[in-house]
């Protein structure tokens, strides 16, 4: 089902593993599912200059971000045979070992979650307004970029 | 006419979190009045969305126009 | 770091959440790692010749199918930059709603593991001798086949 | 020479867990041997797997040998 309004992905500090299960838990009353991908962005302890990312900050101009990802969910719902997709990304600051992002299709048959979630990711990655400010050990910071943002 | 534009990450360091602007028709003008006032503005990537829509041409803006400064993407 | 002697991927009965979540977590020390990719196989309730599947049953020749896994997971290993790699199939009954595949790569770049994860999919599937058994609503039964195994 | 050979999936149902079969100095003997006391194995689809190597071609078999009838698999 397509929602009308954008849903808000964003969540205050890092994702839970408890909160990654209750997600994977309600999908038990969804028997037409045959498969789940779901992809985690976990925060890492780069070297930057000798010094060691302890966590990362996150900001985003929220009202454009939601308005992209609905673009993307609709797109990707008119791609793929997709049952459901859940995307929750992390704002304020996540420490290394902790989880960011979580992107969760899941589709009667693999092939269509796999390549749904993939897609996503990528698309988010790309295109959703969103910064990581990498906090390092000497309390300096340094910002993250991925490639291919315009 | 005045723009009040919004900034994000290294930009936003750089400006702060938000900037008016007097007398720009269009974001090609909005750009030359930003650069005169923060050069380090003028050797920073950064894309224009007005209206949370990224804009890659000379775009025009009126009082209404909600214009904000992106630096490239890192989430995720 | 690879193991000498193949590693059991059986558990009995369906995959908790709760499981899931676990395994999620044990991943925080590690803060090298910059994505997981998860795929969760759950038992659909197909309809087959006007009835409905309840549950699956599954078998396997278990020595073989972790020689193949062994085999499989060399392979993956050799072929992508992983992390680290788990893989658990169910045995015995998995009702319908329920978990009975869990694959999980990480890497420190997103693209390794989701890789990784869809080719030990696709080839646990196509490789493994395990069986699985639709049990249906009038108490007969169906055995299921995936595409292209042997 | 017998050759015990183990069975899964619709094959069991067929014919059972495991087989004995006397007399059978490779795989398509056994192969034979089992058509004639299960007709309906010769109308399944399966692969043999010696020694938990699933074989192609006629392999031949010493007593030693763990033999397997493998249905169609569906893990996952």
């Amino acid at each position: 089902m397509k929602e009308r309004k954008p849903k808000n992905i964003f969540v205050q500090g890092p994702i839970a593993a408890s909160f990654i299960a209750d997600s994977i838990q309600k999908h038990s009353s969804k028997i037409d599912i045959g498969g789940h991908s779901i992809f985690l962005g976990q925060v890492r302890a780069d070297k930057i200059d000798g010094k060691e990312v302890t966590s990362i900050e996150y900001t985003a101009y929220e009202d454009m971000a939601l308005e992209r990802m609905y673009t993307i969910r609709e797109d990707i719902f008119k791609k793929y045979d997709l049952t459901c997709m859940h995307v929750y990304h992390s704002l304020g600051i996540v420490k290394a070992g902790e989880i960011s992002l979580f992107v969760f299709t899941s589709s009667a048959h693999r092939k269509a979650a796999i390549d749904a979630c993939e897609e996503t990711v990528e698309r988010l990655k790309a295109e959703l307004p969103v910064w990581g400010k990498e906090l390092l050990t000497d309390e300096t910071y340094h910002w993250k970029e991925n490639p291919q943002t315009p | 006419m005045s723009v009040k534009i919004i900034l994000f990450g290294r930009l936003a360091d750089i400006a702060g979190d938000s900037v008016s602007v007097d007398n720009v028709a269009d974001t090609d003008s909005l750009v030359d009045s930003l650069n005169k006032r923060y050069p380090q503005l003028a050797t920073t990537k950064y894309v224009i969305a007005v209206d949370k829509q990224v804009v890659t041409k000379n775009t025009v803006l009126n009082k209404k126009s909600m214009v904000a400064l992106l630096p490239p993407f890192s989430g995720g």
